[in-house]
């Protein structure tokens, strides 16, 4: 195929992939007037366009792999089936780590093609290009366009924009199959909604089986919109729609005020960080006067440079200048080789802005109060949008846009990262609805991601927002199985013992589990390494940060607290298991009545712990580190020297495969850490609440008794309890208490506030200005009543008038001559 | 018909013969005349499109000109046109007038007079978009004004005389200042060739100082802007002039609420694209400041107003409020440095941002005026705490309401997106903080219709008087909210769609306004140094 | 020419002495008067600036007019005073106070 | 000079004089022909000859003559203008042109009385000898030309007018009214005369051509044109103006407006605000211009009667901007419909004026075409006034036949009832306040556009047309509200309801005032206007 040929067919496809399910919601809301309210018509209409959907994505990867001669080089089968026995630690010194085996014969090409003078974009990837181009961008139609300055709706689509395509598709038609069984209580013309009263019973009112699965075919198409646009613009439009969708779904059981609230506050919330997206894009639009990303092809590219292109080198080196007054400017190049400069602040400031609305949308400190309350969505809800797709579009677009931010836009990132996983983390360990663990689960593993992308490891970011979705959408849906099975229970004290009532559910669950925390098998056996995708992203992420402090001193928390989190987070979710599957059931009527759920699904549950475990298979010489790394924005492989005027370094891919000590390099130093970190939390998990044999409530209750000293076990159980199990339960109530109390607070105060600013403005309106007019209107009517008055009617003064008015008019003449 | 005068006049006059030939009709035959109102209105609207299709997207110049004699002494022609800026206002015109006469089958009281003055009404509005003569434009201006005061004085609620007084009032008011500037650009166009004249686009040759040996020296452009802005400000409406609207609308009836917020409002965007900058450009330019201060002010203000309202009809209009500020920020960032004029492109974007949000917020207050008469007319009230539940007693209407309060909100997609969303970027270029200070309505937008949507659509049921009248929507109410929603998706996901019929034409307002700076005109700065 | 002055005086002072008689009466008649006094106080004066100033015969023609006008004034004035009379039983006309405001 | 060169002087020009002279003449063949009616009894019931029919003939054929004689002059565009009678009057197209106006008004007058038939037939023959009377006055008041003519049309309009106010007999305020207005014209008039004697001293002469010589000659003395001279020029000039603002109810000599109109019956008080006053407007023209002397000696004026003229102007100026301003605020408190109309003339007059100020303001300084669009603006606003205040006034009579109030709060729902008058009140009312498609609007522009234009020479004007225009707001309120209370306010149950439908006599009446005034604001403008330019350019030429 042709270059252009392989353009129109992958964007043909990804185009239809993402329209389908556009389509697929005007038939599902008409579906729903017309006469199949009670079938599941609607429902199969979604999975139709959502599978098709996935399809069509995944036909794209595969002939854009094949096309590009991506898969000829990357031979990921042939590897696999060698058998070879392959450790964490041989990534090539060059730093070319994705490139694996064929890194060398890559610089060759890399060397030839630069002798011959070929345009580099933006992306590392553009190597390839000369041979054949791997990033396609293109048009749909132009929205507007004033004078030089052009919007338009387009796509870009490289191997990145074809991960995603694929993850989301697939997630999505997992989550719609399951959402089938999980809705289909809605399918009757009498749903009793056991939240909410009604007088005195509770409300009775028709399902809307179809509307849920409308509402996300809507969401399905505003996502892949996102994850399809060609420019920043495209992506705040469907940013927007996401979040319209995210309300929508948020807010399905209308009835439920707490629902409707939680959708207006995720809303809401979003708009805070949307406001910060607005400044950056005007800062953009205004300094930049472009929104494309970037323009592969090399001849429109000096016409209309995007982006990146603009601002950055072919070796993703941006130029700054001190100006006369010894600010800092950055040189654009802007078309046809112009030059122009902006304040180098002004480009920091656009790039926290734009952060700003990826801190709202993936639910980063301290706008991360909304998603827990979004759990009053339905849990497919949640499971898709609330932590596969949605939330991690935030990160995305920090991805999508890296080459635009500073330095020091990243180290703001990067912290903000930090204290979000961190935090979460924490809360998570106190939660017991089991949605909302997740949740704070999700927050937290959405900071590990910014964490990421902040210190420079931009495809571990990525890697873990791909394997993140899979096994998080996967607990979620397991919850959600629970949820179902046990008729609306979400607490999990309630709960227990429930793994051989509903053992599909329970293992899936595990493996999601495992895979969050990260725990594996060191060492390879059998040509494998025992290890689920979970472990492979993490390491990555810990280990980049872990080189980012060997080049930034001062930035040790950025370390520090990503492998404290990962203690934590096996903690928590182990808690979660046990507490949910294992021992003995808490509450009996539950567990009597709770059972296995169905075929339509348990199904998705399976597929997607196959991926939760094998979707990062091999990790950093795996395909879908391959795939990313062919996406990696220039100079990220070499990292970037400290520069003016923040001196932050970001650390490359050599740093991280750096030797530290001995002959562990960095990478396996801070991978050693987290699995030592997880595997503790594990434990600690288990103890308390697998094997129970930890029991806080228990020491307590025993005290005073006099065998207390012989259960030596208890002592630790006590001292953990208070070295470890209380301090904790303590700082994540603060910081839960801060969330509540002091963010919560805030935006509740700055509401109030505004509340208060609207009376106010509204007394003032009808007050001041209004009473200006009518005071105004009232006095011209007084005076004009009391002219009335002049008018008396007796003739006699009628004539003195006369003799005055002479007079008056005298003096007039008088005065106005003088 | 393709005659531009017959058709131009035609356009203009339809209603107005309309509203003659109604006026033989029996009292009694009520349905017989407002199917021949709406006649009227379909003819127009038919008329309106004729006249979109034979208009040249690619000329920027006034098209389709007409000029007959009115009054020869004072040089006073009937002189019309129209071109990429009229265009899309007076097919909202037609099309908004349209659904309104369709809204206006639930007025039972003195059918025969309201259909009358409604159309009216509409003769006026389409009057002042076409019209290029400022004599003209100022009396089809004021034509407006009597219908407009009984169709809220009679048909209106129970405050229907102070809002109607008020209204009437405001606009005279704002009427009286833009005769002061009507006469100073008479007396001040003597000269050259032609002398005095009325002709609008005269007029703007000589503000442009494109006319050897007349020209509008500083100071009168300064005098005159700031009279024609206020008179224009009043109908847009900006703080600190616009506590006539929310009386207006609220007792207004729904039909003319609609024509309200749909229509006349965009009679004072157009004026200022129209007459006051293009005749004033170097009033406008030292004004230029002021203008985005009380554009974003507006779009601040008119949220917080709203957030606090409790009446349903008060909160649409304050939110029209701040939505008109978005016109008003938009077509002021026009940023000089230096004597010249900077980024012109982005005040062009700026521009025609500004003539988007109008045409949006035609559209979508339009929608949300029809709303909410839609539920008033059941329960025959409007405060917002005394609803909830609508979405499960009247999901097509709630759907579709809801549909149309995201456009009001701004939602990509829908057609309230584009006019803010490209006033607020182009604002970056001239002033930062001001740009930041618009843009942050749209946090507050979001949480007033999200709120409002809350307590009114969501919620378990429904807590106020009259829930025994809660019937689903009949099949008229249904056309038009469906139009209107149609219409709000399709300019929401083709603006090209509106940007195309005006660009050339903005374009070229664009480029004129900043030569004159750019030209070296004695710039109207100075004076105030 | 101090016989004019002269005359213009006694004119002025019939002037103010009509108005105030006109503003003072309360007597319908009273204030008839006061107009007549006004009138003649003119008429004084054109015969004055006749036999003093070029307006000559026209002043004196002048002053036969308003003799006239003034008498054909009177019988309306007359005529409606006593309709008044008719109407309120008294030619005071501080009662005429119906009309005002 | 003996009386036989007097006589032949007499007769050298009554041969020119009495054909130009025919419609004054008609008119007073009509007055006696009604005398002799009354006189031989044919004005009884049952007679085939009404008092109107005699009166409306006379009428039509002084219209006919007039018209005729102004079509004479507007066709040989630059008829010098004649001296009638010695050159006590002035025949020219200006004098034509209201002739011929003020019979249309008294045509529409009769037509109204004929309708609500307020002169009944036994005393219809001195009603219409009175009004014909007072006609006649204002027909001279236009051609004056010399000082006793123009008290003499003063009061010849005036005498007559005041029987006419009092004309309701058997009524207290009609009576109280009659004396009011009586007393106070006749104060007024003793003030004018004592005027018109100091001025026809000073300059030796009341022949107004010869004054304005007289006037320009003692300018070009510095050594008169100073100290007592100026004063009693001064005082004598604002004496004759009082007397003419009596006529005109310019404040503060607006006092007998209010009442007297209020005792008139509304046919009476129409006529007097809407004809009285385009006579009272022709002759403060004529004197202005009287004052500024001929057009063509322009130039040649000196700079201290420039000076002079600019004083008049101004101070004409101020006093509209205040009589405007008074007349309508204080008009917003009425409660009585033709108190409330009596106050909007009283304002409408303030607007006029501000148009002959801006005459002498162009005048005075040689702009002879400023000049001209500022009478043309007078002449139009008093043909659109014409027919506006008339059909106001008319209105108002035939509401009161039906519902026997003049009340405002008695008007309740009249639109209901009878939605002809109530649409016939909205349009003139609107045409009152200015609002265009009405006839109103076009000429308040024409007012405003000469005040503007004037106030350039003259900043310190622009106070006044910026009082003018606001004004036209102020008003806003208390036409509007006589409209919510015909249109929204609801009515009582036992309010009297009026039912005049379009088609009878009355509706046609208020249709024909209506549509003028509709067609003067909108395709007949330009006809109009061009009546009122022509007639501009005769009486400058």
């Amino acid at each position: 195929m042709e270059p252009d040929q392989l353009k129109n067919w992958l964007s043909l496809l990804l185009t239809i992939a993402w329209l389908l399910p556009l389509g697929g919601f005007a038939l599902e809301i008409f579906a729903g007037f017309w006469s199949t309210r009670l079938k599941k018509t609607a429902a199969y209409i979604a999975v139709g366009c959502i599978g098709a959907g996935f399809v069509c994505s995944l036909t794209a990867l595969c002939s854009w792999g094949m096309h590009t001669g991506y898969w000829a080089e990357h031979d990921y089968l042939t590897k696999f089936f060698q058998e070879t026995p392959l450790g964490g630690d041989h990534a090539p010194a060059d730093g070319h780590a994705a490139d694996g085996h064929h890194g060398s014969e890559h610089d060759a090409h890399h060397d030839e093609h630069s002798a011959h003078g070929a345009e580099h974009g933006a992306h590392g990837h553009e190597h390839d290009e000369s041979k054949y181009p791997t990033v396609f961008a293109g048009r749909y139609y132009q929205l507007a366009e004033f004078g030089s300055l052009q919007l338009e709706i387009g796509y870009y689509i490289d191997s990145l924009t074809l991960v995603m395509f694929t993850m989301v598709t697939l997630i999505a038609t997992c989550i719609h199959v399951f959402a089938i069984g999980y809705m289909s209580d809605e399918l009757t013309e009498d749903y009793v909604d056991h939240f909410v009263h009604v007088g005195e019973g509770h409300l009775h009112r028709p399902g809307r089986f179809y509307r849920f699965f409308a509402f996300l075919s809507l969401f399905s198409f505003s996502m892949l919109g996102l994850v399809i646009a060609g420019n920043v613009f495209m992506v705040f439009i469907f940013w927007e729609l996401v979040g319209i969708c995210s309300y929508l779904l948020i807010g399905f059981y209308t009835e439920r005020k707490s629902a409707s609230t939680a959708a207006n506050k995720a809303f809401i919330v979003n708009r805070v960080g949307d406001f910060g997206f607005l400044i950056g894009l005007m800062i953009l639009w205004t300094s930049f006067g472009t929104f494309a990303f970037s323009e592969p092809s090399a001849e429109k590219a000096a016409e209309n440079p995007g982006l990146f292109q603009m601002l950055r080198d072919d070796h993703g080196q941006m130029t700054v200048e001190i100006a006369d007054d010894g600010s800092h400017q950055v040189v654009l190049t802007g078309p046809e080789g112009t030059h122009k400069t902006i304040p180098y602040y002004l480009l920091v400031a656009a790039g926290i802005g734009i952060f700003c609305g990826c801190v709202g949308k993936s639910a980063q400190f301290p706008l991360q109060t909304w998603l827990p309350d979004a759990m009053e969505g339905p849990t497919p809800v949640s499971a898709l949008v609330h932590s596969a797709t949605m939330v991690a579009a935030g990160v995305y677009l920090v991805g999508r846009f890296y080459p635009m931010f500073t330095p020091e836009v990243l180290v703001t990132i990067a912290y903000i990262g930090a204290i979000t996983l961190f935090m979460a983390a924490t809360i998570a360990v106190v939660a017991t609805d089991i949605k909302r663990v997740l949740a704070y689960s999700t927050i937290s593993q959405l900071g590990y991601m910014m964490l990421s992308l902040g210190v420079g490891g931009w495809v571990a970011g990525l890697l873990h927002l791909i394997t993140h979705a899979f096994f998080k959408s996967l607990m979620f849906l397991c919850s959600g199985s629970v949820i179902h099975g046990c008729h609306h229970e979400q607490e999990m004290p309630k709960m227990g013992g429930l793994r051989k009532k509903m053992p599909i559910t329970a293992y899936t669950m595990l493996i999601g589990v495992i895979a969050i925390t990260g725990l594996a098998i060191p060492g390879t056996y059998f040509g494998f390494q025992f290890a689920m995708s979970g472990y492979h992203s993490k390491d990555a992420i810990v280990a980049t940060s872990l080189a980012y402090w060997g080049l930034n001193d001062q930035h040790v928390l950025l370390f520090i607290l990503p492998l404290a989190g990962a203690g934590i987070t096996a903690f928590y979710m182990f808690r979660l298991w046990f507490y949910t599957f294992a021992g003995e059931p808490r509450d009996q009527h539950i567990h009597d009545h709770a059972h296995e759920s169905p075929a339509v699904m348990w199904v998705p549950l399976v597929i997607l712990s196959f991926f939760a475990i094998f979707c990062a298979y091999d990790g950093e010489q795996g395909p879908l580190w391959g795939l990313l790394v062919h996406s990696e924005p220039a100079g990220m492989d070499h990292g970037f020297d400290p520069a003016a005027p923040g001196q932050i370094a970001v650390p490359g891919h050599h740093h991280v495969h750096e030797k530290m000590s001995g002959d562990a390099t960095v990478h396996d130093v801070a991978g050693r850490y987290a699995l030592a970190v997880a595997i503790a939390g594990a434990i600690l998990a288990y103890l308390f609440y697998g094997a129970r044999l930890l029991n806080p409530a228990d020491v307590r209750r025993q005290v005073a008794g006099l065998h207390e000293f012989l259960v030596e076990k208890w002592r630790f159980d006590e001292l953990y309890d208070a070295m470890f199990v209380k301090p904790v339960h303590v700082i994540s109530g603060w910081i839960a208490a801060l969330d509540r109390v002091v963010i919560d607070g805030f935006l509740h105060g700055t509401s109030k506030a505004a509340v208060d600013v609207s009376t106010w403005d509204r007394r003032f309106d009808e007050q001041v200005i209004d009473g200006l007019v009518n005071w105004v209107g009232d006095r011209t009517f007084r005076v004009g009543r009391s002219l009335r008055f002049v008018q008396t009617g007796r003739l006699r003064q009628y004539v003195m008038f006369i003799a005055g008015g002479l007079f008056g008019v005298l003096m007039l003449v008088y005065i106005l001559t003088l | 018909m393709n005659d531009p005068i017959i058709l131009l006049s035609a356009i203009i006059f339809a209603p107005a013969v309309g509203a003659l030939i109604l006026s033989v009709f029996n009292k009694e035959a009520e349905e017989g005349m407002r199917v021949f109102a709406l006649i009227t209105t379909v003819v127009t609207f038919v008329l309106t499109l004729m006249l979109w299709n034979i208009f040249d997207y690619q000329d920027p110049q006034m098209q389709l000109q007409v000029s007959v004699p009115w009054i020869k002494a004072w040089n006073i022609n009937y002189q019309l046109g129209v071109d990429g800026i009229s265009l899309p206002l007076v097919l909202l015109t037609s099309l908004i007038s349209l659904l309104a006469m369709v809204a206006s089958w639930s007025i039972t009281k003195q059918v025969k007079g309201y259909l009358i003055l409604f159309l009216l009404l509409e003769t006026g509005m389409l009057g002042v978009f076409l019209a290029l003569d400022f004599f003209l434009f100022y009396v089809f201006w004021e034509v407006m004004l009597l219908p407009m005061y009984f169709l809220i004085g009679i048909w209106g609620g129970p405050r229907k005389e102070y809002a109607a007084i008020k209204f009437f009032l405001y606009t005279l008011f704002g009427g009286v200042l833009m005769f002061i500037a009507l006469l100073m650009f008479y007396f001040g166009s003597a000269g050259g060739e032609v002398g005095s004249t009325f002709d609008i686009l005269r007029l703007q040759k000589i503000g442009q100082g494109l006319i050897p040996g007349v020209e509008f020296d500083g100071m009168t452009q300064m005098i005159a802007f700031w009279l024609l802005f206020v008179g224009f400000a009043i109908k847009v409406p900006t703080i600190p002039f616009h506590t006539w609207l929310p009386d207006a609308h609220v007792e207004a009836p729904t039909p003319i609420s609609m024509i309200l917020a749909g229509v006349l409002l965009k009679m004072g965007g157009y004026g200022i694209l129209r007459i006051a900058f293009p005749i004033c450009p170097q009033g406008a330019q030292a004004a230029a400041y002021v203008l985005v201060l009380i554009g974003a002010a507006s779009i601040i203000y008119g949220a917080f107003a709203a957030m606090a309202q409790t009446d349903f009809k008060r909160l649409v209009a304050y939110s029209s409020v701040s939505h008109m500020g978005y016109v008003i920020l938009g077509i002021a960032v026009w940023k000089v440095s230096d004597g010249s004029t900077v980024g012109s492109d982005y005040w062009n974007m700026g521009m025609n941002g500004a003539m988007f949000q109008m045409i949006g917020h035609g559209i979508s207050s339009a929608g949300m005026f029809f709303m909410v008469g839609v539920i008033y007319d059941r329960v025959h009230h409007r405060d917002l705490n005394k609803f909830g539940g609508l979405m499960g007693l009247m999901p097509l209407y709630s759907g579709l309401a809801v549909g149309i309060f995201f456009a009001g909100l701004g939602l990509p997609g829908l057609c309230g997106f584009w006019g803010e969303a490209f006033t607020v970027l182009s604002a970056w270029n001239y002033s930062p903080i001001l740009a930041i200070i618009a843009a942050a309505g749209v946090i507050l937008t979001a949480g007033y219709i999200l709120w409002t949507i809350q307590r009114v659509y969501l919620g378990p049921e429904y807590k106020g008087p009259h829930p025994e009248a809660i019937t689903p929507i009949n099949m008229r109410e249904f056309s038009v909210a469906l139009t209107l929603l149609i219409f709000a998706i399709a300019f929401g996901i083709y603006p090209e769609s509106v940007f195309g019929m005006m660009r050339e034409s903005t374009t070229l307002l664009v480029t004129n306004l900043s030569n004159t700076v750019n030209s070296g005109l004695e710039f109207a700065g100075n004076i105030i140094q | 020419m101090p016989e004019l002055n002269f005359c213009i005086l006694i004119g002025a002072v019939l002037f103010v002495s009509g108005v105030v008689c006109m503003a003072t009466k309360r007597n319908a008649i009273g204030v008839l008067m006061g107009v007549e006094l006004v009138l003649n106080a003119a008429n004084l004066n054109f015969v004055a600036f006749a036999r003093y100033t070029a307006l000559g015969l026209d002043g004196q023609i002048l002053s036969l007019f308003v003799i006239v006008l003034a008498a054909a004034e009177a019988a309306v004035a007359l005529a409606i005073a006593l309709n008044f009379y008719n109407n309120h039983l008294t030619i005071d006309v501080d009662r005429a106070d119906d009309l005002h405001g | 000079m003996n009386i036989e060169t007097l006589f032949n002087y007499l007769k050298s020009d009554l041969s020119t004089s009495l054909p130009a002279f025919s419609p004054e003449l008609t008119i007073c063949a009509t007055i006696l022909a009604l005398l002799f009616a009354r006189l031989f009894n044919v004005d009884r019931r049952g007679s085939l000859i009404s008092p109107a029919g005699i009166t409306l003939t006379g009428i039509g054929v002084a219209f006919v003559l007039s018209v005729v004689q102004l079509g004479k002059f507007t066709d040989s565009g630059s008829d010098q203008g004649s001296g009638m009678f010695t050159g006590l009057l002035l025949f020219d197209g200006f004098t034509a042109f209201f002739r011929v106006f003020l019979l249309v008004s008294i045509i529409l007058i009769v037509w109204l009385t004929q309708l609500s038939g307020i002169p009944d037939r036994e005393d219809g023959p001195d009603f219409f000898i009175l009004l014909l009377g007072s006609t006649l006055g204002m027909m001279l008041m236009a051609s004056a030309n010399h000082m006793l003519m123009l008290f003499l049309a003063i009061e010849m309009t005036s005498v007559p007018s005041y029987v006419m106010v009092g004309f309701l007999k058997g009524r207290k305020t009609a009576s109280e009214a009659a004396l009011k207005y009586v007393v106070y014209g006749g104060g007024a008039a003793g003030v004018m005369l004592y005027g018109i004697s100091l001025l026809a001293g000073l300059l030796g002469t009341a022949h107004l051509p010869e004054m304005a010589a007289q006037l320009a000659k003692i300018a070009n003395d510095p050594a008169l044109m100073s100290g007592p001279t100026l004063t009693t020029l001064a005082i004598a000039v604002v004496m004759i103006l009082v007397g003419i603002a009596f006529k005109l109810s310019l404040f503060p000599f607006h006092f007998w407006c209010p009442d007297a109109f209020e005792g008139a019956s509304a046919e009476v008080a129409g006529f007097l605000s809407v004809a009285s006053k385009a006579g009272a407007f022709a002759l403060l023209v004529r004197f202005c211009l009287a004052m500024v002397g001929e057009f063509t000696e322009i130039h040649a004026t000196p700079a201290a009667m420039k000076q002079f003229n600019l004083q008049i102007g101004v101070v004409l100026g101020f006093v509209a901007a205040i009589t405007a301003t008074f007349g309508n605020l204080a008009a917003y408190s009425q409660t009585n419909m033709k108190r409330l109309l009596a106050y909007s003339t009283i304002a409408h007059a303030g607007y006029m004026l501000m148009a002959v100020s801006a005459m002498m303001i162009f005048l005075s300084l040689g702009d002879s075409n400023g000049a001209k669009r500022a009478i043309e603006g007078l002449l139009y606003y008093l043909m659109v006034y014409l027919v506006m205040n008339l059909g106001a006034f008319g209105i108002v009579a035939l509401i009161r036949n039906e519902i026997f109030s003049e009340q405002i709060a008695d008007y309740a729902q009249l639109a209901k009832s009878s939605p002809m008058l109530a649409v016939g009140m909205l349009i003139c009312l609107f045409s009152l306040v200015g609002i265009p498609p009405t006839g109103g609007f076009v000429g308040k522009f024409m007012i405003f556009a000469a005040m503007f234009d004037a106030a350039e020479y003259q900043p310190i004007m622009y106070a006044v047309f910026v009082v003018g225009v606001l004004n036209t707001v102020f008003s806003l309120f208390y036409y509007l509200n006589v409209l919510r209370v015909m249109w929204i306010v609801p009515a009582d149950e036992s309010a009297r309801t009026a039912e005049v439908p379009l088609a009878s006599r009355s509706g046609a009446f208020v249709a024909v005032l209506s549509i003028a005034v509709i067609v003067t604001g909108t395709i007949f403008v330009a006809p109009v206007q061009q009546i009122a330019e022509q007639v501009t350019r005769l009486v400058s030429s």
